[in-house]
């Protein structure tokens, strides 16, 4: 018996209710409707994302993983979640942290010296941090001597960071373009950085 | 110029150059290195009069400045000889390469602050934890799936990452004592072991200690008692385990026997 | 401000998608919405209820809980989560598990206050995903007080890891060794293997 679109939806939902934070993969939901094809999923989930979203009565939405989906609740929620103390509230990333995974996104893999290179500082302390994250990950040694490990990011950067694939990473500046405009766009993100730290 | 920035807003030496040139609005192509060096000295002043702790990265840039700042005060060496002087670094080139550098980091820099838009992003987005499915499972053996499983590499790997965890965890500085561990004592700690056992022994259980000396002697110790015919070691085929058991007649044998003297 | 009845709808459901199993009493919702009253409250979730089990398109229904309400799947929804619980998990063992079981089939038998002195942490979760999994069994009890259960690797263990015996684990490295150097050696013989399984 082929399901119907409503019945489809509903159980969907069920899954995405019940995997949570874990997310739900598309190949998971094929082995639970063997029925329908990867297509007809696609585009009910698509069309479910939209009617939550539209919903203003609804505090739910569908994001993107990987290969699959995730039922979240939606960013206004925030500070009423935050409101139940069983809700770990996760402290973003330092400075540091940031840089060094932004370059490892970017250049992986890569070592920590070359890391070092572009930083202009020791990056050790925040290639521990990110270690113990899981965002990044030993992805090999370097050839020569001291076989520096090299390291790149994992499936946790990803979703750390709401993406779905390296491919969604914005792309990098280009150190060609004309220097003015380059500046100006720069510029905007250094303001806005700067505003938080004027004080002493 | 006032200095309203603590240094600890800044992620290094590049960092701090890139906000004295967006202050100054200097052109980050053209960087006047005089001014961007006595700016950047100025800073670094400030901060350790304020006994703030300037991290020695800062101060290896203060440096660099500097030595270029000095060079390109001085005129530029004639070429008089055929072979040009080696110790001369041109301060034009070492510009361009600080200038390379700042924009190489600004780069990374600007990635990092759009990942932070990401971060915020996605750290207002919660969910659930998944839910118990155990009540829906069907009793039976465990499935455990072909395909990513771990293999015995990647186990071997994970208690290779656990042994290396211990040990550096271990105190760097250890009493070293010199000691002579004569083979004949080694020997007859052998044998005695064997004869509390009363049964034949795995190889490796013969050597308590783990460090190197001990290991070395006991292996040396176990070639001669071969040697001796005192024991004898078996094993059943490549690989597997070595046996080691006591020949006949050699559970008489005490601790000033002459075979261990040596 | 007062919230309208839409706002709070939202708040409540994605308040109850975030407690999952554990339910959403009143009184926590009070602490989140203060300006809405107990009434106000139960009235938005008993419509919330009546939507939820009208739309066919939704796996998802709220149940009374003595001073609460849960959110879970209908009860249609039972034989997909049964079909969805029998997918295998493709997740290859963390590395605590892993750990574990190395430090099992290693030094068998084996008590668990033993595992977790070489790992330097509790290893109780560990050890249940080996077991839930048959990677291990009880093999025995210590003598002495307490008599602590022994752990031991199952022929499964070995189906799991490609192994003919126990004699095939590769032997180990000795600890003794300086730590840089052991890594090395390892790294080499670990490089080549994986130089066939290149993830992410």
């Amino acid at each position: 018996m082929r399901l119907t679109q409503t019945m489809m939806r509903s159980i969907i939902e069920g899954l995405l209710y019940l995997t949570g934070e874990e997310g739900l993969m598309i190949h998971q939901i094929q082995r639970v409707l063997p029925d329908c094809t990867e297509q007809e999923i696609k585009r009910t989930i698509e069309k479910m994302k939209k009617e939550y979203e539209e919903n203003e009565g609804s505090g739910l939405m569908i994001v993107d993983l990987p290969g699959g989906y995730r039922l979240t609740t939606k960013a206004f929620m925030a500070t009423y979640a935050e409101k139940f103390a069983a809700i770990p509230k996760s402290a973003p990333l330092s400075q540091a942290s940031l840089e060094t995974v932004a370059i490892i996104a970017y250049k992986q893999p890569i070592s920590r010296i070359a890391i070092e290179e572009v930083r202009g500082v020791k990056s050790e302390k925040a290639l521990q941090t990110l270690m113990a994250k899981g965002l990044i990950k030993e992805v090999g040694r370097a050839g020569g001597t001291g076989r520096a490990i090299l390291y790149g990011v994992t499936p946790v950067f990803l979703d750390y960071f709401g993406l779905k694939s390296l491919d969604d990473l914005p792309p990098l500046l280009e150190a060609e373009r004309p220097a003015s405009e380059q500046l100006d766009a720069f510029d905007l993100f250094y303001d806005k950085y700067k505003e938080t730290v004027k004080d002493l | 110029m006032e200095y309203k920035v603590k240094i600890d807003a800044f992620e290094g030496p590049l960092d701090l150059l890139l906000h004295l040139i967006k202050t100054l609005e200097i052109d980050i192509y053209d960087i006047p290195v005089a001014e961007i060096t006595d700016q950047y000295l100025d800073f670094i002043h400030e901060m350790r009069q304020l006994e703030l702790d300037v991290a020695s990265e800062y101060l290896v840039m203060a440096a660099t400045l500097v030595a270029m700042k000095s060079r390109m005060l001085l005129p530029k060496p004639e070429i008089l000889d055929a072979e040009p002087d080696d110790s001369f670094e041109d301060p034009e080139e070492t510009r361009e390469a600080l200038m390379q550098q700042l924009l190489d980091y600004r780069r990374y820099k600007e990635a990092a602050e759009g990942l932070r838009v990401n971060e915020q992003a996605r750290l207002a987005l919660f969910s659930k934890p998944p839910s118990d499915l155990s009540r829906y499972e069907k009793t039976g053996p465990a499935i455990i799936p072909g395909e990513g499983r771990a293999t015995v590499y990647d186990m071997v790997r994970a208690l290779q990452q656990l042994m290396l965890r211990k040990k550096l965890k271990e105190p760097l500085h250890t009493k070293i004592a010199k000691q002579v561990l004569p083979i004949g004592q080694q020997m007859y700690q052998v044998i005695s072991e064997l004869k509390r056992a009363g049964h034949p022994l795995r190889f490796d259980e013969l050597f308590l200690y783990s460090d190197k000396t001990h290991i070395v002697v006991t292996f040396l110790a176990l070639l001669e008692l071969m040697k001796k015919n005192f024991i004898s070691c078996r094993q059943e085929e490549n690989f597997a385990d070595i046996w080691v058991s006591l020949e006949e007649g050699v559970h008489e044998i005490d601790a000033n026997d002459d075979a261990f003297n040596y």
